[in-house]
């Protein structure tokens, strides 16, 4: 049997579509991956991230739509044939067998000798810190470990493309970061194509050459992280990529990109122009950016505050009982008035409309 | 007052008796309330009776039964002693019955009464279009068969009572020592069964499959017996025009059903069924017994003829009843059959010498 | 609560022994009630020969092999059947699982069980005696010129204890495979697994102790064939099961206390294998049969 | 070549299944069509057609009452074996404690030992104590074997079931009680059905104990129909099929309600095959 | 059945042990929790966290200790005579029960009228954004519809106290911070104790009254999020807590806390002391406090760079190959030289051979 994945230059989803019963998961997904990218692929839950990678692999026939590798259309492939790699969002860990044999379980089917399948599989648990539990089954690790063995299960095979869904979600801080390493060290290494599908913003942005945000199952943007970090195309993926504030307001002046915005504060707030049509905007600025100062346009109440490590983040009332999401290096107390603004080249202003 | 009287047939005999059971609570009224009729197949009431006396809660007034499960009750002491305890309810016996249902009778040693009877086999029911000349000897069978194997057929003997008739009739064909001895007393026969053996294909367990295999072609020749001979050509299993055949010089081997008293029954009951036996062996009553050719001819006692029958029994008898029977049953001696010893003695050795053998081919 | 009582309680939980524990109770009662007297009865009996020692049942059977041959007529016919009745069910229930509308499949495929011993060995009679359709059907067609003799031997047994073992087995299987959760069917593909590996590597090993249980009752139904093997077979013959010669004890002789020593007999030998095959099945993962989260 | 052997395969399961239903359906038919047939010999069908084989079966078993009484047995010993059966095997799944294979020795031993041993005894014990000889003492012996049934085919189906769901039903409040109720019996809906059919079937087939244990009024199906194919006497070969027929129907019955309400199948592969 | 749980003040867990075989995966954790405190669980993967929270829920009996709840000791008694609530790690729906009747079954059980259920169970769902998904089946949810299930089902019983194992670890950012304030929202409503075990330490510091850190079923520290951000109290600590950076060194000063290190740089590093014995030290730097600095005293070579929104963050090798992590608001190219230094007032310095 061949395998269909192997040597292959690019993967072309091509309008991509998947319905469960009236309810459209996948929209007519289109996109291309060269070998050697690493695609993030980012969205609110429920948005259909999962179903993608499902339709990917061959565990989900496609509504509508195709799946190309180079000239070969593999969606009508059975999974076992694409030869791709996936983790899990639910792991999907074989019970029975224990650690090892787990890991080892893709290599096994391919008929790899027994002295390379141990080593490999040293190797793969090596990588995701589960040496000493190799023994045990399934059942008897903690939710990372288990984690960890769909990871190590997935990279032992070494596919040229490997889907991994939200492969670190149940790892501590200090693992995850070098998890990430490792996965990227592995993505390198195999010069594989990897799809990756991350609640983390952070994970996507130091990871990815490219991030796919989905929202309803459509695709919203495509771009470096950098784009997608500085200059979200659409007020929800705005608000998706960490843009909390989104203040409604009235477009009152503008040279080229730069725009002033009456959100109905002392002053006007000054932005950076992204999709604007009409007069009606929304303006977006991020908790990091939004800081107390002296001079800032926007009058609010402070109801609240947490602490964040660095900094504190606080909510805020502004008029008009808006909401506004904040940071300050020193504490405040809850019902003080506070004067925040932001700089204007990380304050972007949309059409209205938008944010959803 | 009245009472419920529980009845449990064990051998197929309520076909025949139930009408005239039916007729004493219509004419007694006042003895029986209600029947309750159980139908049960033999081996398990002697297990059931046990369980029933040991707990001391017997719901069993009444048995109907055939040779197996009388022997079987015996044995295990399961009957109430009627005779000569409750002689006096009964006419003397020896007068009442025909001979060939009196050497019945008397293997029930007083713990029950023979209510119907008929004198059964060995007879060969064959294909008159296929079978011309009906063997008359064994010797001839054996030679038919031989001619034509796989053609003749009997039914296994401890599932059926044809099968096991033809297998009593023949030491009393054949000369055989001791016709009532199985194991010491039937060289010829045995060896003449095995020697038939080569030209069987199998053995049916049971009468009906081997009537089936009859009547659609695939054997010419079975074992049968009077009522198995009629009744079957009665309900249209067998086509009528089939045929019997006899052996020259054979003797009936009877065959008979018993009513008998668990012991252990209430005392009120107890009356009413002493009661209810002694109005089965009037002549009125035993004239049911012909039944449709069930047990032809049927009734135990002396002097019951057809014309006393109900008028649907006389009708079927007439037109499947053979004429020659009257003559046969009366020129031929009847024998008993074998004692349930003796009987399950046969079955065994019959199993291991004749029935195995069909494997080791 | 006082802190002293509770070393004892620990204990009792720690040694399996709860609330949960003692659902088992009621089972056990009424069969220790109901069941145990009856059986140390029967027991005793079978010690308790019409004829010769205590041991003299047990010793006329082995020492005759018409008796003990049975044995091994019936482990003929039981364990043969049980494994093709397994080995059929497990294909058939990994097909139909699959099924949009497997209901009218699966209710005609269990039907069977309903049927009763009597009706099969009535209608095998029927339809594979010698005037019976197929044999018609196939001297219709030419393919043989006279009827082939498929009943009143070890076949026709064998056909019934297919006909009624067969849904048996296929009922459980079916609820048995369809415990495991899809997802790691899927994984293994995405690791390159083909449906046979998958089959071997996952389904079967998941569906194992449900197996071995399975094997277990379908091999006790059909080591303890009776009416069937009368019916249909040679019951003096080839198809003289073991059961039939206690049956025939019973009541042909009346000879119960011999009749306990053969079902005796007959136990000891079925919990040779069933005993076996729990044991091996104790070895085997048995747990749920799912993969991780959700 | 993979795919061809694949599509072989599949080929050869379909055909297993297409001669298995037909040649079970055409001998079921053959029995249907003789037990209403005048005389069947020697031809494709029957001569004519009659129903007086039924009417006659009817009238000497009383059916009528006989079929109420199995019904009536039958239901009771399904319900009764599955309460008292699954609780005990949803202990023996899921503890492990001292003496456990002593218990499970225990429950095989009634499935092992043939009723001829210990019926009798039993039979007796159940007159002593005034059940046999009513309803209820044909169903407390019919639950001898099949409360044991019951209890080691359930253990592998309530293995598979995750306990940490159960978990989640305990932390929620839900005392064993209610566990069952709510989320093991729903759960377990195929593995308990399946149990109840096999039990149900056995107990209207377990002719030795129920015969044994019978009252004149409680007898059952399977006593009338295997006297009228064991009993001394003739019977026509159509009598017999029409109680057959009559047999197959009352199990049949249970077998097609249960499945028309019931999927065999669990709630796991249900869910995920409507995604397909 | 009363409610242990119902109006206590105060959850006690004494030397709460529990063993799997000859691994001791609790090892006599004590710790007081009070009505109304919200306590974050943290630790590293397969450290007991979610062993603990069984423990206390009655799922897993203990292999020592005690759990009392006011003057009532109750780890004897069953899970559901305990009435706490729990999310659990895997989940852990209902797979038979749609959506809604998985969210209503505590309050079911709890014997709750029929309308007060609806209610409540609609004020569940709106909760966790699942109004529209209330029919399904968990098998037809995505993975962040099926955790936020469990939350739901979860809170709506509205127990006094609350057990959550990474309840957000399947949701993206924007769902998580709201959910985050929901759950305090909850939390305060309610003054129920919730304890919360969690990988994310923004989490942790923004939620918790008090965290507690485990490490090997061990309690390592107990403290306030900002003493356990600024002060951890061990090396170990501290490398979870987010000092990646750990440098081996040798105490060259000492002045009351302030100490001087050298580490084998050009310079020496100036700390705090927080656990210092002996002269062999291990200097604790966060990778967001060691930034390029004209003066710093680490020379490095920059081996790696990533984007991380803010900023960049970059990996350095030092003197004698040790690794380093560092922060930087402009790209620096790989093989670059660099020079870092960090504030003094962060770095913490611990006694060597604690790290590990
Ligand atoms: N049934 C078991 N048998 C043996 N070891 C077990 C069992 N359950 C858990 N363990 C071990 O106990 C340790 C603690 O497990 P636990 O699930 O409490 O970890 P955790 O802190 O929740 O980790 P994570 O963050 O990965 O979920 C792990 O090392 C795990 O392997
Ligand atoms: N079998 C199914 N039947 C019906 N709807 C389904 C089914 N599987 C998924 N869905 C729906 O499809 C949508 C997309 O699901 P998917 O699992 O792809 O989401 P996701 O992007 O992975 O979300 P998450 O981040 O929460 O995992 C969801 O709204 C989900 O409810
Ligand atoms: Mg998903
Ligand atoms: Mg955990």
């Amino acid at each position: 049997m061949a395998i269909a994945s192997a040597g292959f230059r690019e993967l072309r989803l091509d309008a991509m579509s998947r319905n469960f019963g009236a309810h459209n998961a996948l929209k007519a997904i289109s996109l291309t991956v060269q070998r050697g990218e690493f695609i993030a692929l980012l969205g609110p839950s429920g948005c259909g991230k999962s179903t993608a990678l499902n339709c990917l692999a061959g565990l989900l026939s496609l509504s509508d739509g195709a799946i190309w590798l180079d000239e070969k259309r593999i969606d009508t492939l059975k999974p076992e044939e694409r030869g791709f790699g996936m983790v899990f969002q639910n792991y999907a860990l074989f019970p029975h067998m224990n650690v090892r044999r787990n890991v080892g379980f893709g290599l096994q089917m391919g008929g790899v000798p027994r002295a390379e399948i141990e080593r490999r599989v040293d190797e793969a648990l090596n990588v995701v810190r589960l040496t000493s539990q190799e023994a045990k089954l399934p059942g008897q690790l903690s939710g990372g470990q288990q984690q960890r063995v769909a990871i190590a299960r997935a990279i032992a095979v070494e596919p040229p493309l490997v889907l991994m869904d939200e492969p670190l979600s149940n790892l501590d801080a200090k693992l995850r970061l070098e998890m990430r390493a490792e996965i990227r060290r592995i993505h390198r290494l195999l010069g594989s194509a990897t799809i990756y599908v991350t609640h983390d913003q952070d994970e996507a942005l130091s990871l990815a050459d490219r991030i796919v945000v989905l929202r309803d199952g459509e695709v919203r943007q495509v771009g470096t992280p950098q784009d997608l970090y500085r200059r979200p195309l659409h007020a929800d993926v705005a608000e998706f990529m960490g843009f909390r504030n989104a203040l409604p307001g009235r477009l009152v002046r503008r040279e080229g990109d730069e725009v002033e915005v009456d959100c109905g504060f002392a002053g006007p707030i000054r932005g950076q122009a992204v999709d604007v049509e009409g007069e009606r905007v929304v303006v977006a600025i991020r908790p990091a950016d939004l800081v107390p100062l002296a001079d800032g346009p926007i009058g609010a109440e402070v109801t609240g505050l947490e602490y964040r490590g660095e900094a504190y983040f606080g909510t805020a009332s502004g008029p008009g009982g808006v909401e506004l999401y904040f940071r300050t290096d020193t504490p405040l107390d809850v019902g003080a008035s506070v004067r925040l603004g932001a700089p204007a080249e990380r304050t972007l202003v949309y059409a209205a409309g938008g944010v959803g | 007052e009245p009472v419920v009287i529980n009845v449990i047939d064990v051998a197929g005999d309520l076909q025949v008796s139930q009408p005239a059971l039916e007729k004493f609570q219509a004419e007694h009224p006042e003895l029986v309330s209600k029947f309750v009729f159980t139908q049960a197949t033999a081996p398990e009431l002697a297990g059931k009776l046990k369980a029933q006396q040991e707990a001391g809660r017997v719901d069993i007034d009444f048995v109907l039964t055939g040779n197996d499960a009388l022997a079987a009750g015996m044995e295990q002491g399961l009957w109430l002693k009627i005779l000569p305890e409750y002689a006096d309810k009964f006419p003397d016996l020896k007068q009442l019955y025909i001979p060939g249902a009196y050497l019945m009778q008397e293997m029930a040693r007083g713990q029950a009464f023979v209510i119907d009877w008929y004198p059964s086999g060995p007879l060969l029911e064959y294909a008159p279009d296929r079978v011309k000349d009906v063997p008359d000897t064994p010797e001839a069978l054996l030679a038919y068969c031989k001619a034509n194997p796989g053609k003749f057929m009997y039914a296994r003997p401890a599932n059926s009572g044809p099968g096991r008739t033809f297998v009593m009739g023949l030491p009393y064909l054949l000369g055989d020592k001791d016709p009532k001895d199985p194991v010491n007393g039937w060289d010829k026969t045995w060896a003449y069964l095995k020697e038939l053996d080569t030209c069987i294909e199998y053995y049916t367990s049971g009468t009906t499959a081997s009537m089936k295999e009859l009547a659609n072609g695939t054997r010419d020749i079975i074992a049968t017996t009077t009522g198995w001979d009629i009744n079957p050509r009665y309900l249209g299993i067998v086509p009528e025009e089939y045929k019997v055949g006899t052996f020259k010089n054979f003797t009936w081997v009877g065959d008979a059903n018993y009513m008998a008293i668990p012991k252990g029954i209430p005392e009120a009951k107890l009356k009413v069924v002493l009661e209810m036996m002694a109005f089965l062996l009037k002549p009125a009553q035993q004239a049911y017994m012909f039944d449709h050719g069930y047990m032809y001819p049927g009734p135990a006692i002396k002097g019951i003829t057809l014309d006393m029958a109900p008028k649907d029994s006389q009708e079927t008898i007439q037109k499947f009843g053979r004429p020659e029977y009257a003559a046969l049953i009366a020129d031929y001696p009847t024998e008993a059959p074998l004692d349930a010893k003796e009987l399950v003695a046969m079955f065994d050795k019959w199993d291991r010498e004749v029935g195995s053998a069909k494997m080791q081919k | 609560m006082s802190a002293s009582s509770r070393p004892r309680q620990r204990t009792l939980a720690d040694r399996g022994i709860d609330g949960v524990t003692l659902l088992v109770l009621p089972a056990a009662l009424f069969v220790v009630l109901l069941f145990v007297y009856p059986f140390v009865y029967g027991l005793l009996l079978s010690f308790a020969p019409k004829e010769g020692g205590w041991l003299g049942n047990y010793a006329k059977f082995f020492s005759d092999p018409y008796m003990y041959g049975t044995i091994w007529l019936t482990l003929r016919l039981a364990l043969p059947v049980t494994l093709l009745n397994i080995a059929l069910s497990v294909p058939v229930a990994m097909q139909v699982r699959h099924m949009r509308r497997q209901r009218l499949l699966t209710t005609i495929l269990v039907l069977p069980i309903t049927l009763g011993t009597v009706l099969v060995a009535e209608g095998l009679l029927n339809y594979l005696g010698p005037q019976g359709w197929l044999n018609r059907l196939l001297i219709l067609f030419g393919l043989i010129d006279r009827p082939i003799r498929l009943v009143h031997n070890y076949w026709g047994v064998f056909i019934s204890l297919v006909i009624t073992g067969f849904p048996f087995t296929f009922l459980l299987t079916l609820s048995m495979i369809s415990g495991i959760d899809p997802a790691l069917e899927q994984a293994a593909a995405t690791l390159g697994a083909r449906a046979r590996q998958r089959f071997f590597n996952i389904v079967l090993p998941l569906i194992v102790p449900g197996l071995a249980v399975t094997f277990c009752l379908a091999f006790v139904d059909a080591f303890s064939v009776f009416p069937s093997a009368v019916m249909l077979g040679a019951p003096a013959g080839e198809t003289r099961v073991i059961s039939f010669a206690a049956a025939q004890a019973a009541f042909e002789q009346y000879d119960y206390s011999y009749a306990s020593a053969i079902a005796m007999i007959m136990a000891v030998v079925q919990f040779g294998f069933v005993g076996l095959v729990l044991t091996a099945r104790g070895l085997f993962y048995n747990g749920p049969a799912g993969g991780g989260k959700g | 070549m993979e795919s061809a052997l694949e599509r072989l395969w599949r080929t050869l399961v379909w055909a297993f299944v297409i001669f298995f239903v037909v040649n079970v359906l055409a001998m079921i038919s053959t029995v249907v069509v003789n037990s209403f047939g005048t005389r069947w010999l020697n031809s494709w069908l029957p001569a004519a057609f009659t129903v007086r084989w039924y009417a006659s079966a009817w009238r000497e078993f009383q059916l009528g009452d006989v079929l109420l009484v199995t019904f009536q047995i039958a239901g009771a010993v399904v319900l009764l074996s599955a309460l008292i059966g699954v609780p005990a095997a949803y202990a023996l799944a899921r503890r492990d404690f001292p003496g456990k294979p002593l218990v499970i020795v225990l429950f095989l031993l009634p499935l092992l030992v043939p009723p001829i041993t210990f019926g009798i005894p039993l039979a007796t014990v159940l007159y002593k104590v005034g059940l046999a000889g009513t309803m209820w003492g044909v169903i407390v012996a019919n639950l001898v074997p099949t409360v044991p049934f019951t209890v080691i085919l359930m253990i592998p189906f309530i293995e598979q079931i995750d306990p940490k769901v159960e978990a989640a039903a305990r932390v929620f409040g839900a005392g064993t009680g209610r566990l069952f109720v709510h989320v093991l019996v729903p759960l377990l809906v195929p593995g308990i059905l399946a149990a109840t059919l096999l039990a149900l079937v056995r107990t209207v087939s377990m002719f030795e104990l129920t015969f044994l244990t019978a009252g004149p009024s409680s007898q059952t199906l399977v006593v009338a129909l295997y006297y009228s194919v064991f009993a001394a006497g003739v019977r026509a070969g159509q009598s017999i099929d029409a109680m057959a027929v009559i047999y197959m129907l009352s199990t049949l019955v249970w077998l097609v309600v249960a499945l028309r309400f019931v999927n065999p199948t669990q709630i796991v592969a249900r869910v995920k095959k409507s995604a397909a």
